[in-house]
């Protein structure tokens, strides 16, 4: 097993590694941007260096500052989280250049499995169904419409030379083909010169779902079931949940063992995520490999009981998969959110700034993965996510009532946070009903708010009540400091701000 | 003690009076002149806890930069002005000025990476007047109502702080 | 279901009923006396009265104070957490009296399961091992002889009348047992009087395992499995795991059994635990039955995936034991510790105070059910029980690993905890094998510490900078002060001290 | 500004003198006349990261009722008293004066409810002094050293808070 292990992040994703590390009895060392100084992350590691300013490709995506402190430390192993360099062929490289084991797949299959196209070449070759369509060029219109035919209809056409819509038809059925077809190529060739089309299916309401795959050195490959991850703000998850609530147990089944299959066709090893869209009749499609540890891996950590990370260290440490980890069967549901510094009221505009308060929930089935504390200043430089608050419970019903429960009695202060957005998702019948797809949360977000929920009777009375309370004894103390202090003016509003603002001197 | 409470909140904006009398450890409370069953005590720094009638509410005090109090009670939350007759302050004229003319503001730190409109033009609520990059993402401040730009008061390129003045719209 | 609930209790307990009313969508009530006014449960309540000073018999003890509570507020049941009046049989009365329901068995049940003696018959007539021996005096020193042999070495010998340890023999082998009996019955004639004896087999080194049942109110008994409770400091237990080290499938299903057999013997409803002796040979002897929710109730919760409270509430409502949950298969494993609000160093004596700062731990296989927050001051007037610190995992290891980890990250200041006494408990080769038994830690203690483990370098080095660095902050805004103030001396420990102690008015 | 720090801990007892540099909104540190590789701040009110060499370390400060700064460090405690020769204080005596003669206190607040010896007795190490009762536990207050009960400062019944004297062991 390794000695001691280089965390190539920061946030709550190096913080969830470390702990990993410390139940494992291996050292760990953390790196940090200048802003990072005070990030929690550094805070629980046991060596934390600088590497340089606060903007990512001065500091965390430096490669080679990377290896200089794993080197002077003496680190035999690298995990790299996700984002930042984690999808980057060069880091194992340069890894397998200082001698060091990289946690994650070799830079082949990530380069072979994680690029779109060379994935979905792969995922043809593996015989892992792709969305039904063209990649190049049809010259004949019926040609293309005969195809269409066979596809079954909606299907989507798209200019060759194409992007930002240009070009691009829905055509629902038979009868508009011709028209769509001449529409777009006529659109296409206005503008890019080029009137060349491709069709695609044309996936109605698709889910996005994908599957938890694990392959070690030795030639195992299992999945550990799939996540539901359809929640979607901007093609951005925000509620995950696993299992799927419209997954079978042969849908399982079949969609597992083709990300099993493509895997291996990859020569994959490690933890990686496959990820497809579903329609609406349960056909599944490919759509990317992420070759690394995904945001939304601790709902199948609650359903698997299985710990990730340690397994991904065991593995790169050359392990077997043990075979009783094939026969997993996941328990219950749990559904994870992810808590950001941005304001719903306000376009989800990021909320940085100095965390005043925090009142954390805890109790059964409450998970909270943190990348944050009391004090804390979040900074503006990277993305904005808080924690992860994570629910298992026995059904997805109870799942949810834990999770509304706890955001309940999630409490900061300081910086707007989007809890108000979960708070709504989880109210709405659909979600509820597990009807939703990838635009859905889009579409719920368009639609006006509905009229706010009328606060129980009293709030605003106790409200009021609070705020003259807290006036009263601030008043009181600042008239207390003018009495001591000369006569110069002093005004409760300073006085209790300072209190607030400046309490980490 | 006798205060003058604003509290804008989900129901609109209201005036209440308060005053609280203390009695021991504990205040006698009254509400817009009615005595009421309420037991108010800050248990941690700016939380306060709140029975009234037997209810039990939590309430979450922040003083924001714009000399007003956040309470947060559960979902809820609201934005108090309190007046201390005790303490003489002249009353704040930018809520009636504000009807016609809206200041806008940078909601957070950033830096401004593109102006989408250029003092004078027309612009419609809802329509981006700057765009703000914060934490590797860009975000449009909008108008808030059908007018014409009257000054822009940033460039592009330029660091902003929260509370900054990037636009007025008339 | 009900509608609204009152929780009769306070504390960790509270909180954790309460969660489980709101989680399932009812009202809940809390009572508070006058020192707990701040307390969490009264925070996290929707209704919240005050019901007397600070001593229990004046509140928390006083049965007609929550009735009248129950009765204005519209409560259709009651909880009574564990501990002041949850098993006194005159609470279900008083709530039937009140057309409440009782979150709990009958009145009857209570008194025939609950009183020792009573449960100790119960227990015989329904075929349950006991602790082999005579319940009466046996006159006759040779027939005393000839019981002990066919008991099997060693016997303990009791005066009829003793207590105290007075008139009390353990007899290791039959060569002994006419010294031991003339001795024992002299020394009984010399304290109490009389000279009668009884006795008792006398089991080496035990464990304290229980199990935790459930019964319903239409005639279904099930058994959820064992807790293994024999780690104690003076028979309080202060670690407790599931599933026991030491209990094989058989044995769990003899003891499961067992309990069952005993539960239906005494018309049991709602959820019961009956506590067994387990000898070196797995023998296992029933000790007596509580007659409501443990306090270490969650490592059953975490490794049956069950929520107990909220199944009590069913139970309570009329509900049936669903079929699926008789055949619970417990998964992995989970260890509770109490963290204390006492000083190890010092004899374990009592330290409430106010909690000055708090940082909890979080992450994967951490559950934490909580009593207290930052800025709280514990009573003195009550257990000084602060929260229950429950780690899960894979394996007993990898449970230990995570517990160790989350008492790593877990600091607070302002009070004493006993959180180094479980560090001491987790490092033991003993423990880590689950080679112990009842008096196994009082043992621990008895022995002088071992020599301190030696901080990491640096680390003395690290708090002389620490310390230097606190000071100089606060010597500067201490200078500030005077500056601004009088002349009258301003030291900076009481500017330093005022900071800490009166955060909160 | 250089700062004498009597250090207790697991290693007994030691005196350090720390001087920190301001630079910039950082410190410039050295340990008994060496410069060290150290970065201080306090990331939360009493928490201070320091990292040394390298090594991350998290301590928590207390200021206690003894005029000592209380250090927790992971499992490890310290308690520290910092001299400031800007500030001239009178160095206390009681460290020598305890050797013979030793004060025994109250380590919480709690009721005596039982006095288990009498002035003028002869006691040993160990032996239990007083009885307090707090949060509903009987507690033992033990002499620390043989010797003999020089005065007894409580009576049955009464209350006590945390750090009152309760007897004199000489």
């Amino acid at each position: 097993m390794f000695k001691k292990i280089l965390i190539a992040n920061r946030g709550e994703i190096a913080v969830r590694i470390l702990r990993a590390c410390r139940e494992l009895g291996i050292k760990n060392v953390a790196v940090f941007s200048e802003v990072d100084r005070t990030a929690p992350h550094v805070r629980l590691a046991d060596e934390a260096y600088s590497i340089g300013p606060a903007a990512s490709r001065e500091s965390y995506l430096r490669i080679d500052k990377l290896m200089d402190v794993a080197r002077r430390t003496g680190c035999d192993a690298l995990h790299p989280g996700y984002g930042f360099l984690a999808e980057n062929p060069a880091l194992p490289r340069a890894c397998s250049d200082a001698g060091m084991t990289f946690i994650g797949p070799s830079a082949e299959a990530m380069e072979m499995m994680g690029a779109k196209t060379s994935g979905k070449q792969l995922a043809r070759r593996s015989e892992v169904p792709t969305v039904p369509g063209t990649d190049e060029a049809i010259e004949n219109p019926e040609e293309a419409q005969s195809l269409a035919r066979s596809m079954g209809y909606p299907v989507l056409l798209k200019a060759i030379a194409g992007g930002g819509g240009k070009g691009m038809r829905v055509v629902p059925t038979d009868a508009e083909f011709a028209g769509a077809w001449r529409d777009a190529a006529s659109e296409a060739l206005n503008a890019f010169g080029d009137p060349r089309l491709f069709l695609e299916k044309y996936l109605i309401g698709p889910r996005h779902i994908e599957v938890q795959i694990f392959a070690d050195a030795h030639g195992r490959v299992v999945s550990l079931g799939e996540r539901e991850c359809s929640i979607q703000r901007r093609h951005q998850k925000v509620v995950e949940e696993a299992p799927s609530p419209v997954v079978t147990p042969e849908l399982r089944k079949k969609m597992g063992e083709a990300a099993v299959r493509l895997a291996r066709a990859g020569g994959y090893t490690n933890a990686g995520t496959v990820e497809f869209l579903v329609d609406a009749d349960l056909n599944f499609y490919f759509l990317e490999v992420n070759t690394r540890l995904q945001v939304e891996h601790p709902v199948t950590e609650q359903v698997t009981g299985l710990d990730l990370v340690k397994l991904q260290i065991a593995i790169a440490a050359g392990h077997r998969l043990p075979f009783a980890w094939e026969a997993i069967t996941p328990r219950g549901n749990a559904m994870e959110v992810r808590l950001y510094a941005e304001d719903p009221d306000n376009n989800f505009f990021p909320s940085p700034g100095k965390i005043l308060s925090r009142h954390a929930p805890t109790g059964p089935g409450i998970r909270l993965d943190e990348g944050v504390y009391e004090g804390y200043t979040v900074p503006l430089e990277y993305d904005p996510l808080l924690s992860k608050l994570i629910a298992w419970g026995n059904s997805r019903e109870e799942t949810i009532a834990r999770l509304r429960r706890a955001l309940d009695e999630y409490t900061i202060t300081g910086i707007r946070t989007n809890v108000s957005l979960f708070r709504r998702i989880l109210a709405e019948p659909e979600f509820l009903r597990g009807e939703f797809h990838t635009k859905w949360l889009d579409e719920l977000l368009a639609r006006p708010s509905p009229p706010a929920t009328p606060p129980r009777p009293g709030t605003e009375d106790a409200s009021v009540i609070a705020a003259a309370l807290w006036h009263t004894t601030r008043a009181n103390s600042a008239a207390n400091v003018n009495r001591t202090t000369s006569a110069e003016p002093s005004r409760w509003k300073s006085q209790g701000r300072r209190q607030q603002l400046d309490r980490t001197p | 003690m006798k205060l003058e409470v604003h509290l804008e909140g989900v129901s609109g904006s209201k005036t209440r009076v308060v005053e609280l009398q203390r009695e021991g450890e504990r205040f006698q409370i009254t509400l817009d002149g009615q005595p009421v069953n309420a037991d108010a005590i800050e248990i941690a720094p700016n939380t306060i806890s709140v029975i009234l009638d037997g209810q039990s509410f939590v309430i979450h005090a922040t003083p924001s930069l714009d000399d007003k109090l956040k309470l947060q009670c559960g979902p809820h939350e609201f934005s108090a002005e309190i007046v201390d007759p005790r303490v003489w302050r002249g009353r704040k004229q930018g809520a009636l000025e504000a009807e016609g003319r809206q200041q806008i503001t940078a909601p957070m730190p950033g830096k401004v990476i593109r102006l989408l409109v250029a003092a004078g033009d027309s612009v419609e609520a809802g329509q981006g007047l700057v765009v703000v990059e914060a934490m590797k993402m860009q975000n449009e401040i909008k108008s808030p109502k059908n007018g014409k730009v009257e000054r822009l008061l940033v460039k592009e390129g330029q660091n902003v702080n929260a509370g900054d003045v990037l636009a007025w719209v008339e």
